[in-house]
């Protein structure tokens, strides 16, 4: 079975959505059990791959048996293998938090939504373990169309126009990346990422190859909401429902981030990519210019959940500018925050969905006096805050000492500038939060203040899964050492 | 806008010219299937083997996508709550209209009246005889598409949507409570995660045989013919869970938008 | 193939393609939009692309305008552009 | 470029031109239209384009339709792939025609909510609305 585990990762879930959603009709108890169930094996199928993957470096497997430019195969490197097991953790804790949730909100209609949950992991799975450019176009509509319907499902008002939004948003990009793909093919006739990167080097000088490059590039930078091109992002996640947005919002943004590296690395080679092309500048100061945007808009929200997506428009600013740097050191701060900023941002999303989901919205008046009545949950946020600013034993410090250690190698101290900046503008929003929250009185006469004395703690089995996550912040940044010197420096090290 | 075209335009001084058979993209991949197919699958039509067969791993998404849409529609639109309007009922033999205020509903729904969506909905005789006459010869068809996709353009795909329609045509001619009382959402819904449960269940059996995932030819081992030959069955096995989850699927996105998800009156 | 045939359907489906996105009824642009993929369904098969031609006529042409029909139904004709 | 080389250019390819014009037409109703079915509509058109481009890309001049002639009984007699189109992007395009119907009917569910909502389809109207509210 342990050859088989690149194809079992992808369709136990997808077997397991099917069942679900046939269950629904028939014997709905069994919907619930079920996905956790297939989430746990997904899980404990990734972090095997990752164990293969550090021990052998490369693993393919062929699906159905062909050989790969005719056949389509999947290909797992350490480097893959590591967002497959944040993916797939991140899913499944995010289901354990939010099932009470979910069988409450959605109790006439949580089959369907646990389907659609879990055929969003299968995209994102199956998106980044795959080897073919067009398979990865098809998963990729998987994953949006689920993500769409499970983002319409939030507050009613706003929720169906901004996934409609997302929807065209979302189109043009998938569009895009099909039209560079397209090209990619008539020049070169193939549609396996390995073949088409050893066709390449004899077309670098071609226009059309230029043009697939950045068609393709628009296209994850659209689904991804990097800074231009954002303008879907925070509408659609602000008002989606607080269980969907816990897993959209870390995994989808990261996971395409991560499509563009893959694109960089295993397509067009970074030689074509750093050398020969004179995009490189422009792409990082755009980045710097996504960092700062994020950062301001993110200042001037009184929502917190809106000013959570700028944030997320921001961490994107980071990862961008670190594997458009164009440096070893740079690329794994890349890579390592795609990891961290998942963790983190999973954190504080299911942080605030607990928190919205007690006290009804989330604008920073509401928060205060809330350090007194649920210390676990704004303890978690105030963890996940910190990452995210990057104070040292958490993870997020050592994410952006390698991207600033690789600008500064790059001689792009623009980038290192708007590195200090935004972090600094980050301590500013998540002080205002925890000030708020922990000195603020709050004013009995108030009738929001009344309700905020009634409350208590959030469940135990959300708080439970947050406090871990929250706990995992600490334990990644203690061992991101052990990631970077074991899965990441040698994925990279053949490449860059 | 503009912007985009251009560079579009600026792309296409590179391309080989339309139609040149020595393009790469006809000489690198595409080659192979067209030698092999026959040898490798016995299917002649080659793209119904790239689908099914060499790419069917694209195409078992493709089917979830469908999939997709339909449990999207679902639960985008779906609604249990009753319409609070009236009600109109024909008096067939006279084609006089009653029209009932409320909630109150004739109490046994005879054979003489009959349920209607509005006021204006007309009673034609030719179009319900004749779409009741066509529909299985639509329904014909479409199995004969699904099972022909090896030797003529067709499949799974195209069977399923015309098997839907087949439906489709029926609730539009008569109306989506005689449509559902046909097949209802339940089996319907079922049929949809069946229909690609087969198609993915297939590849797992083959992972069970010891093959990998979709390598048809392990069904061999179970089925008694050879290894060839289980491949062409095994796009058979596969063609037809694509039809049943593509019908199932149309048939659900058309009566929630239809009705808006209420599946009490439609088009 | 002959070129006359399809440089007729290319005019047309450009025609239609326009004609869909400027008319001032939702209704018209649903079967304007099913004409557009009609010839382009024509258009497919004289390329030769029998299977994709079959998928647009019966997806596109076909399910996709009565979806469309239904969804103008259920909503609203009106439209300012 | 002199006259005549542009329009053997232009013949050569006139595929691709023309595909390209559909996707702007579609792209342009996607951005300027402010009903949101017709952008639904522009949607449609700019996926349709990029279908054509595929197919384009797949055919070949003397090519005919990818079905291979063959004698029952499993006689085999050499294939030549000159004589057929290019499958490979029929393949991948059925594909894309079934991602675009399925966003398309997602995208119409969401209409219809959005209309039972606002009682307007028109995006101006509604984020008046909002801003209203």
């Amino acid at each position: 079975m342990i050859a088989h585990y690149p194809a079992l990762l992808v369709t136990i879930p997808l077997l397991a959505a099917f069942v679900i959603y046939g269950c629904s009709w028939l014997h709905k108890k069994s919907c619930l059990p079920l996905a956790l169930l297939a989430l746990a094996i997904s899980c404990a199928v990734s972090i095997g791959l990752l164990a293969q993957a550090i021990a052998k470096g490369h693993i393919s497997y062929h699906l159905g048996g062909w050989q790969p430019p005719w056949g389509i195969a999947y290909e797992v490197d350490p480097l893959n293998a590591l967002v497959l097991v944040a993916v797939s953790t991140v899913a499944f804790i995010n289901l354990i938090a939010t099932a009470g949730e979910i069988e409450q909100v959605f109790s006439d209609r949580k089959g369907a939504f646990y389907t659609l949950y879990l055929l969003f992991i299968v995209g994102l799975l199956g998106i980044v373990v795959t080897g073919d450019l067009f398979n990865l176009y098809v998963l990729l509509e998987i994953a949006s169309i689920t993500g769409y319907s499970l983002i319409a499902m939030g507050q009613a008002d706003r929720a169906p126009l901004s996934s409609l939004n997302y929807v065209f948003m979302g189109t043009i990009g998938a569009c895009f990346y099909l039209l560079g793909v397209g090209y990619i093919y008539i020049m070169t006739g193939s549609l396996n990422m390995a073949d088409v990167r050893a066709l390449l080097p004899s077309l670098y000088h071609s226009s059309a190859i230029l043009v697939a490059f950045i068609f393709c590039l628009v296209g994850v930078m659209i689904k991804m909401g990097f800074f231009p091109l954002h303008t879907w992002l925070p509408n659609a996640y602000t008002y989606a429902p607080s269980p969907a947005i816990s897993l959209i919002a870390p995994l989808m943004t990261k996971v395409m981030a991560y499509v563009m590296i893959r694109l960089i690395l295993s397509v067009f080679s970074p030689a074509f990519t750093f050398a020969s092309l004179v995009v490189g500048h422009g792409i990082v100061w755009l980045a710097c210019l996504a960092i700062l945007m994020g950062a301001i808009l993110a200042l001037s929200q009184r929502d917190i959940k809106k000013m959570l997506t700028y944030i997320i428009v921001s961490e994107i600013g980071y990862i961008v500018g670190g594997a458009w740097l164009g440096n070893n050191t740079a690329m794994t701060g890349a890579v390592l925050h795609i990891i961290n900023d998942t963790l983190m941002t999973f954190c504080v999303f299911l942080a605030v969905g607990g928190i919205s989901r007690k006290l009804g919205s989330v604008e920073l008046n509401n928060f205060k006096g809330l350090f007194k009545k649920m210390p676990f949950t704004m303890g978690a946020f105030v963890a996940s805050g910190l990452s995210i600013i990057g104070v040292p034993p958490t993870c997020g410090f050592f994410s952006k000492w390698y991207l600033i250690s690789g600008a500064m190698e790059a001689g792009s101290y623009s980038f290192v500038c708007v590195l200090i900046i935004s972090s600094l503008i980050n301590v500013i929003l998540f002080f205002r939060i925890i000030e708020t929250a922990f000195f603020a009185h709050s004013d009995p006469g108030n009738r929001h203040d009344y309700l905020l004395s009634e409350i208590g703690e959030i469940s135990l089995n959300t708080l439970i899964p947050l406090l871990m996550a929250a706990a995992g912040l600490l334990v990644l940044g203690m061992y991101s050492g052990t990631v970077v010197g074991r899965v990441i420096q040698p994925a990279l090290a053949g490449i860059l | 806008m503009i912007l985009s075209g251009g560079l579009l335009l600026y792309a296409t001084k590179d391309f080989p010219s339309w139609g040149d058979p020595t393009s790469p993209a006809s000489t690198h991949v595409s080659p192979r299937y067209l030698k092999k197919s026959l040898e490798e699958t016995r299917v002649p039509n080659v793209v119904t083997s790239i689908l099914a067969d060499y790419r069917g791993y694209d195409t078992m998404f493709e089917t979830t996508v469908i999939f997709c849409a339909g449990v999207a529609c679902f639960m985008l639109l779906r609604t249990f709550e009753k319409r609070e309007t009236d009600h109109y009922y024909r008096h067939v033999p006279t084609g006089i209209t009653i029209h009932i205020k409320g909630q109150r509903e004739i109490p046994i729904e005879s054979k003489e009246f009959e349920k209607i969506d509005a006021i204006w909905t007309p009673y034609d005789l030719i179009i319900n005889t004749v779409s009741r006459f066509l529909v299985p010869f639509i329904q014909l068809f479409a199995l004969y598409v699904i099972a022909h996709g090896h030797h003529s353009p067709g499949g799974g795909f195209q069977g399923g949507v015309i098997l839907g329609a087949s439906m489709i045509v029926l609730a539009i001619a008569f109306n989506l409570r005689t449509a559902v009382r046909r097949l209802g959402e339940r089996i319907d819904s079922i049929m949809s995660a069946l229909g690609v449960f087969i198609y993915s269940g297939i590849g797992a059996l083959c992972v069970l045989l010891g093959a990998n995932f979709l390598d048809y030819k392990a069904l061999a081992q179970i089925l008694p013919i050879d290894r060839v030959a289980a491949r062409s069955d095994g796009i058979l096995g596969v063609e037809i869970g694509v039809g049943i989850a593509v019908m199932a699927v149309m048939i659900c996105v058309y009566n929630n938008v239809a009705s808006e998800g209420r599946y009490d009156e439609g088009l | 193939m002959i070129w006359q045939l399809d440089l007729a359907i290319l005019t047309l489906l450009i025609v239609c393609a326009v004609a869909a996105i400027s008319v001032k009824d939702l209704l018209a642009t649903a079967i304007l939009f099913g004409a557009y993929s009609f010839m382009m369904c024509l258009l497919w098969s004289i390329m030769a692309a029998v299977d994709v031609a079959f998928t647009e006529a019966s997806v596109g042409a076909g399910v996709s305008t009565v979806f469309f029909v239904a969804a103008v139904f259920r909503t609203t004709r009106r439209t300012k552009d | 470029m002199n006259m005549e080389a542009f329009l053997n250019h232009l013949v050569a390819k006139y595929n691709f031109w023309l595909y390209i014009i559909l996707m702007m037409i579609g792209l342009y109703a996607m951005i300027a239209k402010n009903n949101l079915i017709k952008k639904l509509v522009g949607m449609n058109i700019f996926q349709t384009a990029i279908i054509l481009f595929y197919v384009s890309i797949g055919s070949k001049k003397g090519g005919t339709i990818p079905i291979l002639e063959h004698v029952s009984g499993g006689a085999q007699h050499a294939i030549d792939p000159a004589n057929y189109v290019n499958p490979l992007p029929h393949v991948l395009m059925l594909t894309a025609i079934v991602v675009s119907v399925s966003t398309f009917g997602v995208a119409l569910a969401l209409a219809i909510k959005i209309y039972q909502r606002y009682k307007t389809l028109e995006e101006d109207e509604i984020l008046t609305r909002i801003r209203e509210s």
